[in-house]
């Protein structure tokens, strides 16, 4: 491995970014989508221009530890400013360019930024509306000239000019900058990347040259990722996944970035570039899934037949194929088949023609999705990631990736479980801290550099890294046993027929669970059973209904008692609620998400008619109807009880 | 189905103004064109070269020069046969005239008659259009066809009052004259489509091409965005009249060998019309899908209901053959105005979308 | 300069010195010119109410006298074959408004004008394949020759013709003028839209039309069939009328009438006396020659309205 | 981008006189379309021309894109005068339109046409045009650029390929605008550029509007009918009744005129 030899030798991200000026000096190092068609840059032009910024940026008084600022879209000269600063030994902050003005102010100020780069007029007005809270801005610099020829403010500056002046200035003297970047080494700060965090101030994760770089590396290495590699940067700049993906990973290997037009056309550009590493979260994932099924149920009927036929075969052996398992001849033909007819069309519609690897990430993916994929040929894999790890923690292999696990610890990652649960891992990636965060950076990282993810999970006998919760949401059942209701609840809202799920146990003797049935799906299959209801109500009620949801729940008890650490919290009792849990009711939050606590206290009957033995309950519920009335509910609500094969002995407990 | 355009994306200007901007129709048409220059000349006989393939590539030829003018100009003529018979006269008045000088090169020479015949008769196009520029153009097919007919200086004097392809050869072998071979009399013509049809496509998918369709579509814009409307339609006219002046020659010297004006009569006019509605107005590909129908239908009509072992009256098939023409030229304005071209489009649109319907 | 004497000089001379046979030339040129006239006035009609340039209408008048003469061949009187003629040329204006010109309501004028040409295309064969393509002789009774009127010969059957042909343009002005139908029909020329607000039905207007200017070819069919027997040639000369056209205006009957007198006499006069100097046969593209020469300097034709292009 | 800049109309400088219409006066046949009118347009200004229905406003921009002669008075563009001017001549001195009823080039794409646009900048013939390569070819790539350019400051990208008969009304209207300013007149001249337009896209076309005046520098003579339009982005307005000029000034002096106002009310009693 001479070429790693030597790329190793350079142990920051400028520096790695002057071995592919001459190591891969006129392929393609980024694109973006512009006037028309994919405007392209080699190593070697992007090499130049990024120290011609950084001369530039220098010029105007950047030195090395000044934070600089970088807000807009995906943009390639962006990027390019990124490594500018870097080169300098200067830190870039990105800021996700959607965050409102309040939260740009408080990152720029937290991060003491000196400078501003941004795109538009959209962002520099952004800008401009905070500039006086932030004092220790001196320039803020923009790249779209577009409706800002008549701002006056002394401290604007264009892109064009940077480079302008910066290109003349290395021209004449070189040798400043090359001393510059030959000053930075590894251990220097590399990022600064704000998390956005779900409670409080997001905070900044520092991170160096070495945890980038090896991280990068690592991945690029285990995962096969060479210089022909296309990748499509659309997720924010600020975020830690993009940054790896779309800018270390793709210096260190040579790979090239693809910039889209707008946010508004990812979709096309993802068809056009038709990229082989890719990354979505889960919600892209099952967009497109939508967008498919929806667009194929306006095809000819002879089409769709075509289609649910050869789906049926590649949900059998689509899967294995990928992985390279046996497969009966029969099933291969067929495949082969529908390859020409429908996997291949497929993915080269959708763009996922080249894809050599698809990840995954952020949450649970559903395993229908998941299969989906994977069957048509497109090897889709979950990660575990983090901003503090420099994001690789887990990842799937390519030939043994299930929708419920994020896979086996990347090169040199250690996991542990703590005693509560947690997932903690140790790599080289591990960030230096929060920036100006002693309190948090020593909460989450131990003296010996374990960090806590705050998830629950664990590893199975397989090796596979199993994440079940957020570890503050797990509980446990009074003998003990981990309960973690998210998890559970997860597993049967992949169930079409279950809207929303509800799970007890945390200080109770066993697992009992609320359901929401979807009235579509379960209304379209009491219509085709000839069951005739008035009302969500009266459905939920149907004998049949709880049959239905019933299987649904033994497939997940199923599922759960695979798993020794998890085959105590079976489901064993649950109802079916009389009334879809809502929103104006303050049973969910706006974005859907379930308020536990309110729901502990408006069904606190329900709730301990479950741990008791009775079989029904008369309810009375105030509801909202939407016209704002309030009103009452009647109903007589049955719970069932699921009858569970001997539960195995937990391998794991809590002491 | 068989489209892979993701991960073809375009990087240059260039690229994504190219003829045949997806890889898979570049390399089909090369197939197509490798086909027709390397396989079918050893494997067509006599017959099919003879009545079906250089008909059609000739007619070809003469449908793209009249779709520059209808389909892209939006100038309609009905003068197509007249334009013809005047390359084909040049070129044997020419010929007869400097035998020693390659016969190609006469028929090339023959389209700047034919050119300068068609800017004269362009010139009514200034102020009127639509069907008066018919009419306009009626005449000039009248005309024509009267004055070769009429002056025997064009026909040399001959008895017949037909004009006679001489023999003539292109290193030492017969392109024109009894002895020239079916095979090279089809690669010769096929030689001309291809590369006139190049430069048509050429011409209509720049500059040259825009303001045509520009003129075409809302004269009153074009000419205020600074389009000369004369200039334009002249040019239109006679680079259409080049067109249709060489297939004329083609015409004569390739494919009939000999022939009197009556060879060039209105009908010829009204069949490569019909080239062009049913192929496609605006597509030079258009131009020859419709020249190849027009030329093979009645070949079927006369073969199917023989193969079938149906017998068919010489005159009812005559007879039907013009109903049909005339019932498809109405189907066509009606259901698909743009054509077999349009169809073929569809297709490729479906096929680049599948398995997706839209 | 022989050539050129014998265009500019001969001609004039022959007409001067024979005054008399010049006034027998340009009779039979007005005789000639009233059938043409006949034809250009279908175009006209159908122009008017439809907007539609009708290249069809020359084979209306080969279709309507082929149907006419093969009538008569199977043994029907012409009476009655003449009614059963109206007949179809009617039942056909509502076959080419429901198959034809529905469809392509608010085309483009030239695709109308195409598909009048597929229409041409598909009479010509649908007439020869119901009564074949020979040569028919149409025997209406009106001997075919010529008798002297003060020294001038005149012919009796062309004679007949324009007579008749005066009748059809008085009855025509009637039906266009007086009726309630004709009314209707110049609204519509005039202006669509209003005509559909008073509740005049656009399809049953083309259908009148259609039928009307069928009618108006059989008439002209009758007369060129009686003259030169029916046969494929007819729609050739009805083509004729086409230049017809260009010279007196889309849009006027008048013009119509003027243009077809103004080709027949200039057609006979060049064929006449000019003819036999560069090659004969002229007439085939005369008149043609004449309209073009006309576009260049009155684009709207004699009678037309000019046309004022506005922005 | 949902800001017009905030200093646009206070800081740019409008020049000298680009165009000076000289008691122009024309008829068609007994209807004085135009009579004696005459003002000026001054480089870099937005002008507007405002008038009850049938005031002459659509007439005086055929006058002066030379669809139009008139009958006496004349035209000074540029300093020289001129009786009329043809189509094509206008078109050369840099005089641009768009037309009240979109005038597009309806088979072909948003991209041809406004390439169409770029007719007077090509310098090749129809012969470097057949052989492609070379010159036309780099011509061709050179003008691509440009519409390019057009096409991203108008924000139609999307619609790049599509022939424009196909595309909704307020987009035709964009596209008209980008291909008028392919040509980079010095004078553009708007034949109601937001008529049938809902209020948003006529915002949209308003930003438009002043973000070429002010990117470009273009003099803009514009007909509308909408006064709040009016009012925001003109620099000085002309007013047209009955093919006479009755008032002419900056929008808010033209406004508050009472010949203007009876001019506007006795349509208002007319539509009633």
């Amino acid at each position: 491995m001479s070429e790693t030899n030597r790329v190793a030798l350079a142990d920051t991200i400028p520096k790695m970014l002057a071995h592919n000026a001459l190591e891969y000096a006129d392929r393609p190092a980024f694109r973006e989508k512009d006037l028309g068609i994919w405007q392209s840059w080699t190593w070697r032009q992007v090499y130049e221009e990024v120290r011609a910024l950084a001369c530039g940026l220098r010029a105007v008084g950047l030195k090395r530890g000044d934070k600089i600022s970088i807000i807009g879209d995906n943009r390639p000269h962006l990027y390019w400013v990124m490594a500018a600063a870097q080169s300098l030994g200067a830190v870039p902050v990105p800021i996700y360019q959607d965050s409102i003005a309040d939260e740009t102010l408080y990152v720029l100020d937290h991060a003491e930024a000196r400078m501003i780069v941004v795109e538009d007029q959209e962002q520099v007005d952004k800008v401009l509306s905070v500039k006086d809270r932030v004092p220790r801005v001196e320039f803020v610099v923009y790249r779209d000239a577009r409706g800002l020829r008549h701002y006056e403010q002394p401290f604007l500056r264009t892109y064009a000019a940077l480079v302008e002046s910066g290109r003349k200035l290395d021209v004449t003297n070189p040798a400043v900058l090359d001393a510059e970047i030959a000053t930075g080494k590894g251990s220097d700060l590399a990022i600064i990347l704000y998390t956005s965090g779900t409670t409080g101030r997001s905070k900044g994760a520092l991170l160096t040259h070495d945890n980038l770089i090896v991280t990068a590396r690592n991945a690029n290495q285990s995962e096969h990722i060479h210089a022909d590699e296309d990748v499509l940067a659309y997720l924010p700049m600020a975020w830690a996944g993009d940054h790896i993906f779309s800018y270390v990973q793709a210096i260190a290997a040579g790979f090239t970035v693809n910039c889209p037009e707008s946010p508004a056309t990812v979709m096309n550009d993802l068809r056009e570039i038709g990229p082989t590493f890719f990354f979505a979260p889960p919600r892209i994932f099952e967009n497109i899934l939508t967008q498919v099924m929806i667009r194929m149920e306006d095809a000819g009927w002879l089409k769709r037949q075509a289609f649910k036929y050869f789906m049926a075969v590649a949900r059998r052996c689509g899967a294995k194929i990928l992985e390279r398992k046996p497969v009966a001849l029969v099933d291969r033909l067929l495949y082969a088949m529908g390859q020409v007819l429908v996997y291949a069309p497929l993915r080269n519609v959708l763009g996922f023609r080249r894809i050599r690897r698809a990840y995954t990430a952020g949450e649970a993916i559903g395993p229908d999705i998941f299969d989906f994929y994977r069957s048509i040929g497109v090897n889709v894999k979950q990660l575990f990631g983090m901003t503090e790890a420099s994001v690789y923690i887990t990842m799937q292999p390519d030939d043994d990736a299930k929708p419920d696990t994020v896979g086996l610890p990347m090169r040199d990652v250690e996991i542990k479980i703590s005693e509560t649960g947690e997932v903690m891992f140790r790599s080289p990636g591990v960030f230096k801290g929060y920036y100006k965060n002693q309190e948090a950076t020593v909460e989450a990282l131990t003296a010996d550099g374990w960090f806590r993810t705050g998830d629950a999970g664990f590893l199975a006998p397989d090796g596979h890294l199993k994440i079940i919760d957020r570890a503050k949401d797990v509980g446990r059942l009074t003998d003990g046993t981990l309960f973690a209701p998210k998890y559970i609840e997860n597993k049967l809202k992949f169930f079409p027929n279950i809207k929303e799920a509800v799970c007890l146990g945390d200080g109770k003797p066993y697992v009992s669970a609320l359901i929401n049935i979807d009235l579509d799906a379960v209304g379209n299959w009491a219509e085709r059973q000839g069951i005739t209801y008035t009302s969500y109500t009266d459905l939920a009620g149907r004998p049949e209904v709880y049959d239905l949801i019933q299987a649904n729940i033994e497939r997940v008890n199923r599922d759960l008692e695979r798993d020794p650490n998890l085959a105590g919290s079976q489901i064993r009792r649950f109802l079916i609620l009389h009334k879809e849990l809502d929103a104006d009711d303050g049973e969910l939050t706006r974005t859907r998400k379930v308020r536990r606590r309110i729901i502990a206290d408006s069904y606190g009957m329900l709730i301990s008619a479950l741990y008791s033995d009775k079989s029904h309950i008369a309810v009375e519920a105030k509801v909202t109807y939407e016209d704002g009335r309030a009103g009452l509910l009647k109903a007589d609500v049955a719970i069932r009880k699921i009858e569970l094969a001997d539960v195995p002995v937990p391998l794991w407990k809590a002491s | 189905m068989f489209y892979r355009e993701s991960g073809h994306f375009r990087t240059t200007y260039r690229a994504d103004q190219a003829i045949f901007p997806i890889v898979q129709d570049r390399w089909s048409v090369a197939a197509i064109a490798v086909v027709a220059v390397v396989a079918v000349p050893w494997i067509a006989n006599e017959y099919w070269l003879q009545a079906i393939l250089i008909p059609t590539v000739i007619f070809a030829l003469a449908a793209i020069g009249l779709n520059i003018l209808t389909g892209y100009a939006g100038q309609l003529s009905l003068g197509t046969g007249g334009f013809m018979a005047v390359g084909a006269y040049a070129t044997y008045k020419l010929t007869t005239f400097l035998p020693e000088i390659n016969i190609l090169v006469m028929i090339l020479v023959s389209g700047f008659f034919a050119a300068a015949v068609g800017i004269l008769f362009g010139i009514p196009s200034l102020r009127i259009k639509g069907f008066y520029l018919a009419v306009a153009t009626l005449a000039a097919q009248f005309f024509l066809v009267w004055i070769f007919n009429r002056v025997p200086w064009f026909y040399n004097y001959t008895s017949n009052g037909m004009i006679t392809a001489p023999p003539r050869t292109l290193f030492g072998v017969a392109l024109t004259g009894p002895h020239a071979s079916a095979e090279v009399r089809y690669l010769v013509c096929l030689a001309f489509l291809i590369v006139f049809a190049y430069l048509a496509k050429n011409l209509v998918r720049s500059a040259t091409g825009r303001s045509w369709m520009a003129i075409r579509d809302m004269d009153v814009a074009a000419e205020i965005i600074g389009i000369r409307p004369l200039r334009t339609k002249l040019l239109a006219f006679a680079i259409s009249s080049y067109y249709c002046g060489v297939a004329g020659a083609l015409y004569m010297f390739m494919y009939l060998q000999s022939v009197e004006t009556l060879a060039f009569d209105v009908n010829v006019s009204f069949l490569v019309l019909f080239m062009i509605i049913i192929g496609g107005l605006g597509s030079i590909m258009g131009s020859i899908i419709g020249a190849a129908f027009i030329v093979l239908m009645p070949i079927l009509l006369t073969n199917v209901p023989r193969l079938l072992s149906v017998q068919i009256p010489v005159e009812l098939a005559k007879h039907g053959e013009q109903m049909i023409f005339g019932g498809l030229i109405i189907f066509f304005l009606i259901v698909e105005p743009l054509g077999l071209t349009r169809l073929w489009q569809i297709a490729k649109e479906k096929l680049r979308l599948w398995p997706f319907p839209h | 300069m022989d050539i050129l004497g014998a265009l500019l000089l001969k001609p004039f001379a022959d007409i001067g010195g024979s005054p008399l046979f010049f006034l027998e030339v340009v009779i039979g040129g007005v005789l000639t010119g009233v059938m043409y006239s006949l034809v250009a006035l279908g175009f006209v009609l159908i122009f008017k109410a439809s907007g539609v340039f009708n290249f069809a209408q020359g084979v209306m008048v080969l279709f309507s006298a082929l149907t006419l003469v093969g009538l008569m061949e199977l043994g029907v009187p012409i009476w009655l074959a003449l009614i059963a003629t109206i007949l179809v040329m009617i039942a056909l204006a509502f076959a080419i408004e429901r198959l034809v010109l529905r469809p392509l309501v608010n085309q483009a004028e030239i695709t109308l004008f195409m598909a009048t040409i597929g229409l041409t295309f598909f009479l010509e064969g649908f007439g020869e394949l119901l009564w074949g393509a020979n040569v028919k002789k149409l025997d209406i009774g009106i001997p075919d020759r010529s008798f002297d009127v003060g020294g001038i010969l005149v012919n009796e059957f062309e004679l007949f013709a324009a007579g008749i042909a005066a009748l059809l343009v008085a009855v025509l002005a009637v039906l266009f003028q007086r009726t309630k139908i004709g009314r209707a029909l110049r609204a519509v020329a005039d202006d669509h839209q209003a005509a559909l607000s008073v509740g005049i039905s656009l399809t049953s207007i083309w259908v009148i039309v259609w039928a009307v200017a069928g009618i108006v070819a059989l008439v002209a069919g009758v007369m060129w069939g009686g003259k030169s027997g029916v046969q494929f040639s007819l729609s050739l000369i009805a083509l004729k009328s086409l230049p017809v056209l260009i010279l007196g205006g889309l849009t006027s009957v008048p013009g119509a009438i003027v243009g077809g007198l103004v080709i027949g006499v200039g057609e006979k006069i060049a064929e006449v006396y000019w003819g036999p100097y560069i090659g004969g046969a002229i007439e085939n593209w005369f008149a043609y020659m004449i309209a073009v020469a006309f576009l260049l300097f009155r684009p709207q034709g004699l009678f037309g309205e000019r046309i004022i292009e506005r922005v | 981008m949902t800001q017009v800049a905030p200093a646009s109309a206070s800081t740019k400088s409008i020049g000298e006189v680009l165009l000076k219409i000289e008691d122009v006066s024309l008829s068609f046949g007994a209807v004085h379309a135009l009579s004696e009118v005459g003002f000026e347009v001054r480089d870099r200004e937005i002008l507007a021309i405002i008038g009850p229905n049938g005031a002459g406003k659509t007439t005086m921009l055929n006058v002066l894109s030379g669809w139009y002669g008139p009958d006496q008075g004349g035209i000074v563009f540029k300093g020289v005068r001129r009786r009329r001017l043809r189509p094509h001549e206008a078109a050369t001195l840099g005089i641009a339109r768009t037309f009240q009823n979109v005038a597009l080039f309806k088979r072909m794409t948003t991209l041809d046409n406004i390439m169409t646009g770029r007719h007077l900048k090509m310098r090749t013939n129809f012969l470097d045009h057949a052989l492609y390569w070379g010159r036309a070819e780099r011509e061709e790539i050179a003008h691509r650029e440009t519409v390019e350019r057009i096409i991203d400051f108008l924000e139609i990208e999307a619609i790049r390929k599509v022939p424009v008969g196909r595309l909704p009304y307020g987009l035709q209207k964009r596209v008209e605008l980008a291909r008028a300013l392919a040509a980079e007149p010095t004078l553009l001249l708007l034949d109601e550029p937001m008529a049938g337009m809902n209020s948003e896209e006529k915002e949209d076309m308003c930003r438009y509007i002043l973000d070429v005046n002010d990117e470009f520098g273009t003099t803009m003579a514009l007909i509308e009918h909408d006064m709040g339009v009016v009012m925001d982005i003109s620099d000085r307005v002309v007013v047209l009744d009955y093919g006479r000029k009755i008032a002419d000034g900056p929008p808010d002096r033209v406004r508050a005129d009472p010949a203007v106002i009876a001019a506007y009310l006795g349509v208002a009693h007319a539509d009633a």
